[in-house]
C-alpha cells in the first residue's frame, strides 16, 4: 500500500427528501486498489459511486482524489482527471455505433493514446463494434459503459454491479478483466452482490448498511460479522 | 482521424453550399417575385438554425422567433439611433440576438417540454415588452417601426443569402466534427456524455449562443428588407412554428434536411396560397398531415430508408 | 381594496376556467407524448358547438359540453385510430406529433371559417342566468360561475378517474413506461384512446365557455389558446391534474390583478410567472425531479 | 398436457432475427429454468412468448390454445404474467405499481395480496408512497417481483428476478417462488445464479437463438455443454 | 401604347384573422362595384379613350401583415396590376405604404386612416373611403365638451388607428380644458373587459370612450352589459359601422343608449357628383347580393367609384397621373360617403362622420344623430337610463 490513498472519502453524508441515504461515511483506496462495495439493496451503494463520480453533491464531508478535494468539481472533470464509473443501469449512446461509444470518450475523456481497438478487445465487444449500442444486451451495455469509462483513462474506476445477470463461467471472465486493470494501476471500487465473485478480485471490502459503514477489512471476517450476516447475507 | 472524418464531409458541404448560393443567385432572373424568394431564404435560413439546436442537441425551442425577433428590432433601432452601416446594424442584430441568448442561459437546464414552453414563454415576453405601448418612444410599442431610409431589396436579399450560407456551412460543421460528435452524444445520453469527458453545458450553451445568432441576423436582415413592420409580424409564433415544421419535414440533424424541408413545404405554401386562396389553409394542412402519415421520417428517409445516409 | 377583492374573485374564476382550457392537452400529452398543436382549434369547435346547440336548436349551449363529448367520440375515436398508431410506431413520435398536428390545426381553422364564417360569434348572454352571483360582495356575472364549476366537476372527474381508477392508474402507468405497461398487460391502445377521446372532450367543454369568458368565439383563436394552454399545464407540470388548476390559478390571478393595475402589462404576467416557476422547479409546481442514476 | 407450449417459434428484432426455431414445454405446475451466455437470446423468447415481439413463424400455445397473435393484454388476461428486467412504472407509487400488476383483479384482493408481499419486502412497505423511481436498482427489482406475483398467475414468466439482489433477498425471493409452486403456478425462469438451479424441475440451454440441450436438472447439471457454458469449467 | 384588354386592380382581403369581417365587407363592396362596371361594357379610361373591363386580382392575406407584405410583392412585381389597392384598416395597410412608394405604384387605401400614414407629401398614397384619424374623432370631443362632461374614461386599443383616434380626442378635450380620468391602451388582442371596466368605473366616469376593432368592441360592451355596472355615456367605433354584428353578437339590450360614429348607409347622402348616392347604393347593392350593405361594403364600393372617377379623367395612363387626377377631384366630389376632400399627404378630410346614440325601437335600435347640431335628428338621452 502507498503513503498516500489515491481517494479518501471524509465523513460523506447525503440525503434525499427526508431520508438519509449516506450517514458519515470515510474509507481510502489506493492506486491499483480493489475494493468491494457491498451492502443490502437500497443501502447507499449507488449513491457512494454517485457522489464520486460526480453526479450528487454530498451534503457534508469531503472527497479528495490525488490529494485535492474534488466534491465540488462537475462530472466532466472528474472525468478528465480520472473518475469514472459504469451504471447499474446501463447509460450507453443508444443511436452510436458502438465504437463511436468508445471513440467520443477518447476523444473528449483527453487521454489521446487511448486504444480503442484493444478496449473493445477488453470488453468482448470487437465483433459488435459497429452495431448501434441500442441493439445490445443489458449486460452487453454494461460492458460498453465500462468500454467508454476505460477510453477516459481512468485511474479510479466505480464498478456498479457489472456482474449482476451473468453466468459463472462470464463472471469469470470479468473478474480476469478487473484484475487486469487493478495490475495497470487503476484503483476499483467494485459494488456487486456475488460474493463469490468478489472474493475471486479482492479481500477487502467495505459493507454498507442503510447508509452507515457496517464493516471495513476482509471479506472472509465480514460473512462471519453477526451484523453483516443478519442485513446482508441472510441466515 | 480527425482530418478523415473532416474531409469525409467537406466536399458535400462545399457542393450544398455552392448549389444554394448558385440557385439563390439566378433566382430573380427566373422569378419577379423577389419578396417571396427572399421569405423561402428567411425561413431556410430559420429551419436550419433551428436544426443547429433540436437537430443536435434535442433541445426544441418554441421560442426560437424571439431571436429573430430580437434581431429584427436591434437592427432597426441601430438604424434609427446610429450612423452605422446597415450591415454592421445586422450584425448588431445578431450580437443582440446572443446577448438574449446569454441572458436566457439557465433555460438550458431545462428539459423536454419545459425547456421549450419555457423558451416559448420567454419570446412571448420580450414580444410583449417590445410592443408595449409604454415602450412606444424607445421600440415603437405596438406601432412597429419604420426605417424606410435604408430600404434596399437587392442589397438585403444578397445579405440574406449570406446568412443562408452561414447557416448551412455551421450545420455542415456541426455534422462532420468532433464537436458534432459530442452534442450527438449528450442528445442521447447526459450523464454518460459528461462522464466521457464533455463539458456539456459548455457545448449546449455554445449551440444555443450560435442558433440565437443565426436567427438574430436573419432578423436583422429582415427588418431591412421589409423596412416597415409590426412586433407581431417579427415576434409571431408562426415564425416558430413554421421553422419546426420545416426542419422536420426535412429532417434534423441533417444538413440538407431543413433546406429541402423548408424549400419543398414554403413553395407548397405559397403557391397554394396564390392560387387557391379560399381552400389554402385546409389544402396546407391537409398535405401536412398525409406527408407525415406517409413520411414519418421526413422526406430525407425516403433516402436513410433506401441505406443511404444523409449529408 | 375593492379593487383588489375583485381582482382576486374574478382571478380565481377565470383560473379554474383555464385550467379546464388547459387540461384536456396535459392529458393527451402525458398518456400519448402527442404535442396537440390543434388544442386551440378543439377548444374553438367546442365554443362552435355550443353556438350551434344554441342558434340553431334553440337549446341552452350548456347542451354544448354534450354535443362536445358526442364529438369528441365521433371525430377523436377514428382520428386517433388513423393517426395516434402511425406517429408510435416511428422513431420520434413526440416531435412527429408537433407537425403532425400543426396541420390538423391548420386544417379545422379552415373548416371552421368554411362552417362557420370568419366573424366572432356569441351567445345569448342570459343563457347561463342573468344576473350576478355575488362573493364578499364582489359580483361577476353568473355564465362565470357556472363555467368555474363545470370546470372544477370536470377536473374533479378527471382527478377521480386518475387517482381511483384501474382505468386511470393504466392511463399514468402508459405516462410512466409504456413498455412495461404493455408487459404488465393494460390494453394500451384502448386506454389510450380513452385518455385521446377524452382530452379532445375536456377540450370541447372548455370551448363551450369561451364565448362568455372571451367574449366571442371565432376560428382564429385556436392558436392563442394552445400557447396559454402550453403555459398553464407547464406551471403546474406536465401529467398532473392537480398541477394544471395551479398552473390556471397562478394565470388567472396574475392575469386579472395586472389588468387591474397595470393593464397594459397583463399579458406578460403568465409568460414571466412561469419563466420564474420553472428556474426555480424546473419540472413545475408539482414536478418531481427523476433520479438519474 | 403442458401449459405451455413453443413450436418452432422464430423472432427477432426488426430485420434481425434473434430466434431460430425454439421448441419448448412447460407443464402445469413445473418450473423450468433458462440458461444460456450472455445475448444467447433468453430475453427475446420471453418477450416474445408474451406478445412484446411478433412471433414470426411458428405457433405458441397457452392451455391448448393458440396465442401467438393475440395481444399482451390478451394473454395476461389467459392467466400468464411476465416479470421484465428492469421495468417499473417510475412515476407511480410502490402502491400503484402493485395494483396495476393485479389489473385484472378486484381492488380488494389486490389490496389483501398486496399487504402479504408488504411482508416478504420490508422495504417496500417502508416507502410505499414514494414514487418507484426514486428506488435502488435491488428495490425496483424487489418491485418487479411483487408486482407480478400479486396477479397469482398459472404461469409466470421472470427475466432474471434475481440480478442485482443481495444475498439476504436472493434467498427470500426463493422462498417464495416455492410457496407459489405450492400453489400450483408454473414458472419459466431465464436466470444466471446457480442458487436457482434447486428450484428447477427441468431447464433448456439456448445458445445463439435455438435450444441446444433440454432435460431434467440432473441431467443438465451433469452435462458437459451445461458445465462449459454456464459454469466455464 | 396599345389599350390593355383589362384594367388590373390588385388587392388583398382576410377571410381569417382579427379582421376578417370587415376585410371581407369592403371586399365585397369593390367586388360590386366591378361588378356593375363590366356588366356596362367596362370602365371610361381617359387615356385610351374608351372603356376597358376590369378585373379584380385578389390574394388572403388572413389578417397577417408578413403574410400580406409577400402577397402585395406579388400584386406588384409577378401580376403587375394597374391600381394598387390596400386591404381593410391602418394595420394590414401599413406595410403596404413602403412598398407602393419603393415601386412607384399609388396605394389607393379604402379604410386605412392612421395618423401617421400621413406625415409627409407623397404622390403614392390616398385615403379614399374613410376620414383621416386625425380630423375624425373631431366631432366627438366637441359632442363630449359641449355636453359639459367633465369625467371622461378612455380605454384604446393600441394600435395606428385606435390609437390615433385616442390621441386627436385627447387632444381635442385638451382644447377645452378636460383632461381624461382614466387612458390606457391595451393589446389588440385583448378579449377580457370585466376587469378593465371595473377600473375604469372606479375612476368614476361620466362618458366611458372604447376604441377599439370590432372584436374588441363585441367582448367590451357583452362584458358591459353582464357586469351589472351602468356607465351614464358609453361609447364604441364598431356599432356604427356593422350594426348587424354588433346587435347579433351582443343584444340590442346592451347596445340601448350607447354612442357610436353612424357611417353610411345609416347617414345618408343624397346629393352626391359621382356614382349612385347610399340611398340608391343601398337598393341596389340588396338587389344584386340579396343582402343589407353594411360601411364597409359602401366603402368598398366608394373606393371603386372613386378609382373610376380617377381613370376617366387622367390624362395618361401612369400612377403620378392617377395621383393628379384624385388631387384634382378633391374638394368637387361627393359620393355616397360625402365629400372627397384630399391633402398632399394623402389624408381624407372629408367623409366626416357626426356622434350618434341608439335608442332601442321594437327589436332593434334606432340611430339618432345628435351631434353636430345641424345633422342632428334628436337629443342625446344623457345621463342613460338604466335598462
Ligand atoms: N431492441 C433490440 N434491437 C435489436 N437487437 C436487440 C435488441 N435487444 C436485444 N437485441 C439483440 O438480440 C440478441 C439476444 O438478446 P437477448 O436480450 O434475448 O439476450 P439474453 O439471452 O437475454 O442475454 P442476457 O443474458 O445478456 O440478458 C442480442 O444479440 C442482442 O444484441
Ligand atoms: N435520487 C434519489 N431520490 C430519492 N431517493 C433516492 C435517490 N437516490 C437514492 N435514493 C434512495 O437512497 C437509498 C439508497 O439507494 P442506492 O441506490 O444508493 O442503493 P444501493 O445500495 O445501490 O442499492 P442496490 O443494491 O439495490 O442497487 C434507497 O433507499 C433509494 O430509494
Ligand atoms: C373601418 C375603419 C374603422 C378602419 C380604420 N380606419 C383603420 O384604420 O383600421
Ligand atoms: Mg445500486
Ligand atoms: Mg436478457
Amino acid at each position: 500500500m502507498s503513503s498516500e490513498p489515491l481517494l479518501r472519502l471524509e465523513g460523506v453524508y447525503k440525503r434525499f427528501g427526508g431520508h438519509a441515504v449516506l450517514n458519515d461515511v470515510s474509507f481510502a483506496v489506493g492506486p491499483g486498489e480493489i475494493v468491494g462495495l457491498v451492502g443490502p439493496n437500497g443501502s447507499g451503494k449507488t449513491t457512494t459511486i454517485n457522489v464520486i463520480s460526480g453526479v450528487h453533491r454530498a451534503d457534508a464531508g469531503a472527497v479528495v482524489f490525488d490529494g485535492r478535494p474534488v466534491h465540488k468539481l462537475p462530472t466532466f472533470r472528474l472525468a478528465r482527471l480520472g473518475i469514472n464509473r459504469t451504471f447499474q443501469v446501463p447509460k450507453v449512446f443508444r443511436d452510436m455505433t458502438v465504437r463511436e461509444n468508445i471513440e467520443v470518450a477518447a476523444h473528449f475523456g483527453r487521454a489521446h493514446d487511448a486504444d480503442v481497438g484493444a478496449i473493445l478487445a477488453d470488453i468482448d465487444l470487437a465483433a459488435q463494434a459497429d452495431q448501434l449500442a441500442g441493439s445490445l444486451t443489458v449486460n452487453q451495455q454494461k460492458l460498453l459503459d465500462l468500454g467508454r469509462a476505460l477510453a477516459t483513462g481512468p485511474k479510479l474506476l466505480l464498478v456498479d454491479e457489472i456482474g449482476a445477470g451473468l453466468n459463472p463461467a462470464e463472471l469469470g471472465g470479468i473478474a480476469t478483466l478487473l484484475q487486469k486493470l487493478a495490475a495497470r494501476g487503476i484503483a476499483l471500487i467494485v459494488v456487486e452482490h456475488l460474493l463469490d465473485f468478489l472474493n475471486r478480485i479482492t479481500a477487502r471490502v467495505i459493507v454498507l448498511g442503510a447508509g452507515r459503514m457496517l464493516f471495513e477489512g476482509p471479506l472472509d471476517a465480514a460473512s462471519r460479522d453477526p451484523e453483516v450476516v443478519a442485513a446482508f447475507i441472510g441466515g | 482521424m480527425r482530418d478523415a472524418t473532416f474531409m469525409r464531409w467537406a466536399r458535400p458541404g462545399a457542393i450544398v453550399l455552392a448549389l444554394l448560393a448558385g440557385a439563390f443567385a439566378l433566382l430573380p432572373h427566373v422569378y419577379g417575385n423577389q419578396s417571396l424568394l427572399f421569405t423561402l431564404m428567411t425561413f431556410i435560413v430559420l429551419a436550419q438554425g433551428l436544426n443547429l439546436l433540436y437537430g443536435f442537441t434535442g433541445y426544441l425551442p418554441f421560442g426560437y422567433v424571439g431571436f429573430f425577433g430580437c434581431g429584427a428590432y436591434a437592427t432597426s433601432l441601430l438604424v434609427l439611433h446610429t450612423h452605422l452601416p446597415v450591415l454592421a446594424c445586422v450584425a448588431g442584430g445578431g450580437l443582440a440576438a446572443v446577448s438574449m441568448a446569454l441572458v436566457l442561459g439557465p433555460l438550458l437546464r431545462l428539459s423536454g417540454a419545459y425547456f421549450s414552453i419555457a423558451s416559448l414563454a420567454a419570446s412571448q415576453i420580450l414580444y410583449f415588452v417590445v410592443s408595449n405601448t409604454n415602450l412606444a418612444d424607445i421600440t415603437g410599442g405596438p406601432y412597429g417601426l419604420k426605417i424606410e431610409q435604408v430600404y434596399a431589396p437587392n442589397a438585403s436579399y444578397f445579405s440574406m443569402l449570406a446568412v443562408l450560407l452561414l447557416a448551412t456551412a455551421l450545420a455542415a460543421y456541426f455534422r462532420a466534427s468532433r464537436f458534432g460528435m459530442a452534442l450527438r452524444a449528450m442528445k442521447q445520453d447526459a450523464l454518460s456524455a459528461s462522464m466521457a469527458g464533455i463539458d456539456i453545458v459548455r457545448a449546449r450553451l455554445i449551440t444555443w449562443l450560435v442558433s440565437a445568432a443565426i436567427a438574430g441576423l436573419a432578423g436583422g436582415v429582415y427588418a431591412w428588407n421589409l423596412s416597415v413592420f409590426y412586433p407581431d409580424a417579427v415576434f409571431t409564433l408562426q415564425i416558430s412554428v413554421f421553422a419546426i415544421v420545416f426542419s422536420l419535414f426535412g429532417g434534423v440533424g441533417t444538413v440538407v434536411g431543413p433546406i429541402v424541408g423548408a424549400a419543398v413545404l414554403y413553395t407548397l405554401y405559397s403557391a397554394i396560397g396564390i392560387s387557391t386562396p379560399q381552400y389554402f389553409q385546409l389544402v396546407y394542412g391537409l398535405l401536412i398531415v398525409l406527408l407525415v402519415l406517409f413520411l414519418p421520417g421526413g422526406i430525407l428517409s425516403l433516402f436513410s430508408r433506401r441505406g443511404i445516409r444523409v449529408f | 381594496m375593492e379593487l383588489l377583492e375583485y381582482a382576486i374573485i374574478g382571478g380565481i374564476l377565470y383560473g379554474i376556467f383555464f385550467s379546464l382550457v388547459g387540461i384536456g392537452l396535459n392529458l393527451i400529452f402525458g398518456v400519448m407524448r402527442i404535442i396537440n398543436l390543434a388544442h386551440g382549434q378543439f377548444i374553438v369547435l367546442g365554443g362552435y358547438a355550443a353556438f350551434l346547440v344554441s342558434q340553431h336548436f334553440g337549446l341552452n349551449p350548456l347542451w354544448g359540453i354534450a354535443l362536445s363529448v358526442v364529438g369528441a367520440i365521433v371525430v377523436g375515436w377514428p382520428l386517433y385510430a388513423a393517426v395516434v398508431p402511425r406517429l408510435q410506431r416511428s422513431g420520434d413520435p413526440e416531435m412527429l406529433s408537433f407537425i403532425l398536428f400543426f396541420g390538423i390545426g391548420q386544417m379545422l381553422e379552415a373548416l371552421t371559417v368554411l362552417g362557420f364564417g370568419a366573424d366572432q360569434r356569441s351567445l345569448p348572454g342570459d343563457a347561463l342566468g342573468s344576473g350576478n352571483l355575488g362573493l364578499l360582495g364582489q359580483e361577476f356575472p353568473d355564465s362565470w360561475w357556472v363555467a368555474a364549476a363545470v370546470s372544477l366537476a370536470a377536473i374533479a372527474g378527471l382527478y377521480v378517474y386518475f387517482s381511483h381508477t384501474k382505468l386511470g392508474y393504466a392511463t399514468r402507468a402508459i405516462m410512466a413506461n409504456r413498455d412495461e405497461a404493455l408487459a404488465t398487460g393494460i390494453d394500451v391502445r384502448r386506454v389510450s384512446a380513452i385518455a385521446f377521446v377524452a382530452g379532445l372532450a375536456l377540450a370541447g367543454i372548455a370551448g363551450v365557455f369561451v364565448p362568455y369568458l372571451l367574449g366571442s368565439v371565432s376560428p382564429d383563436l385556436g392558436d392563442g389558446l394552445t400557447t396559454t394552454s402550453f403555459a398553464i399545464v407547464i406551471i403546474g407540470s406536465l401529467g398532473n391534474p392537480l398541477g394544471t388548476v395551479i398552473g390556471g390559478l397562478v394565470f388567472g390571478l396574475g392575469t386579472m390583478l395586472m389588468q387591474t393595475y397595470y393593464s397594459s402589462w397583463s399579458n406578460v404576467v403568465p409568460y414571466a410567472l412561469l419563466l420564474v416557476i420553472v428556474l426555480i422547479r424546473p419540472s413545475g409546481l408539482l414536478g418531481k425531479a427523476v433520479r438519474l442514476a | 398436457m403442458s401449459l405451455l407450449s413453443l413450436q418452432g417459434v422464430e423472432s427477432g428484432y426488426g430485420p434481425m432475427q434473434i430466434l431460430w426455431g425454439i421448441d419448448l414445454d412447460v407443464a402445469a405446475g413445473e418450473t423450468v429454468l433458462l440458461l444460456g451466455a450472455n445475448s444467447a437470446g433468453k430475453t427475446t423468447l420471453l418477450r416474445t412468448i408474451i406478445g412484446l415481439l411478433p412471433c414470426w413463424r411458428g405457433g405458441i400455445r397457452f392451455d391448448g390454445e393458440r396465442i401467438d397473435t393475440l395481444a399482451p393484454d390478451q394473454r395476461i388476461r389467459r392467466g400468464i404474467a411476465f416479470m421484465s428486467e428492469l421495468g417499473v412504472f417510475p412515476t407511480l407509487s410502490i402502491d400503484e405499481n402493485i395494483a396495476l400488476g393485479g389489473y385484472f383483479l378486484r381492488d380488494a384482493e389486490v389490496r389483501r395480496r398486496r399487504e402479504r408481499l408488504f411482508e416478504l419486502f420490508p422495504d417496500l412497505a417502508a416507502k410505499r408512497r414514494d414514487a418507484a423511481g426514486s428506488l435502488s436498482g435491488g428495490q425496483r427489482k424487489m418491485l418487479g417481483i411483487a408486482k407480478v406475483l400479486v396477479s397469482e398467475p398459472r404461469l409466470l414468466l421472470m427475466d432474471e428476478p434475481s440480478s442485482g439482489l443481495a444475498p439476504v433477498f436472493v434467498k427470500q425471493v426463493i422462498e417464495v417462488l416455492k410457496t407459489s409452486i405450492g400453489s400450483g403456478t408454473s414458472l419459466l425462469i431465464a436466470e444466471q445464479n446457480v442458487a436457482f438451479l434447486a428450484l428447477a424441475d427441468r431447464g433448456y440451454l439456448i445458445d445463439h437463438g435455438k435450444v441446444r440441450l433440454s432435460g431434467t436438472r440432473t441431467e443438465l447439471e451433469s452435462s458437459d455443454a451445461v458445465r462449459e457454458a454456464y459454469f466455464g469449467l | 401604347a396599345g389599350a390593355p384588354a383589362v384594367i388590373k386592380i390588385g388587392t388583398l382581403y382576410a377571410s381569417s384573422g382579427a379582421f376578417a369581417v370587415a376585410s371581407q365587407g369592403q371586399y365585397e363592396g369593390l367586388q360590386f362595384w366591378a361588378n356593375a362596371v363590366n356588366k356596362d361594357g367596362g370602365l371610361f379610361v381617359k387615356a385610351y379613350g374608351k372603356k376597358i373591363p376590369v378585373k379584380i386580382v385578389a390574394y388572403d392575406d388572413q389578417s397577417s401583415t408578413s403574410t400580406a407584405t409577400s402577397l402585395y410583392n406579388q400584386l406588384i412585381t409577378q401580376d403587375k396590376v394597374d391600381v394598387l389597392v390596400a386591404d381593410f384598416g391602418s394595420v394590414l395597410t401599413s406595410v403596404a405604404v413602403p412598398l407602393a412608394a419603393e415601386h412607384h405604384m399609388l396605394l389607393i387605401d379604402p379604410t386605412g386612416s392612421g395618423a401617421n400614414f400621413f406625415t409627409k407629401k407623397t404622390d403614392y398614397l390616398a385615403d379614399v373611403s374613410i376620414p383621416s384619424s386625425q380630423v375624425w374623432p373631431v366631432p366627438l370631443g366637441k359632442f363630449l365638451l359641449a355636453q359639459k362632461i367633465k369625467r371622461v374614461a378612455i380605454l384604446y386599443d393600441a394600435n395606428d388607428f385606435d390609437a390615433s383616434q385616442a390621441t386627436t380626442l385627447k387632444d381635442v378635450l385638451a382644447k377645452g380644458g378636460v383632461t381624461p380620468v382614466y387612458y390606457h391602451g391595451v393589446p389588440t388582442s385583448e378579449s377580457n373587459y370585466t376587469i378593465l371596466l371595473h377600473t375604469m368605473a372606479a375612476s368614476h366616469p361620466e362618458a366611458v370612450i372604447e376604441l377599439g376593432y370590432p372584436p374588441n368592441d363585441i367582448a367590451f360592451l357583452r362584458s358591459l352589459s353582464q357586469s351589472g355596472l351602468h356607465f351614464d355615456m358609453t361609447f364604441t367605433i364598431f356599432p356604427g359601422q356593422l350594426l348587424t354584428l354588433l346587435t347579433k353578437n351582443v343584444g340590442a339590450k346592451a347596445l340601448a343608449y350607447t354612442y357610436t360614429y353612424p357611417t353610411p348607409p345609416l347617414v345618408k347622402y343624397d346629393k352626391v357628383t359621382y356614382g349612385m348616392n347610399t340611398a340608391e347604393f343601398v337598393q341596389a347593392y340588396n338587389a344584386a347580393t340579396h343582402k343589407e350593405p353594411n360601411f364597409l361594403n359602401a366603402a368598398g364600393y366608394n373606393t371603386g367609384i372613386v378609382m373610376q372617377d380617377m381613370l376617366g379623367t387622367a390624362p395618361k395612363f401612369t400612377q403620378l397621373d392617377f395621383h393628379q387626377a384624385l388631387m384634382d377631384m378633391s374638394g368637387k366630389t361627393t359620393t355616397l360617403l360625402g365629400p372627397f376632400e384630399i391633402n398632399a399627404n394623402g389624408a381624407q378630410l372629408g367623409q366626416p362622420f357626426p356622434v350618434a346614440q341608439l335608442v332601442p325601437e321594437g327589436d332593434g335600435s334606432k340611430v339618432v344623430v345628435v351631434y353636430p347640431q345641424d345633422k342632428a335628428t334628436g337629443k342625446p338621452v344623457y345621463p342613460a337610463p338604466h335598462s
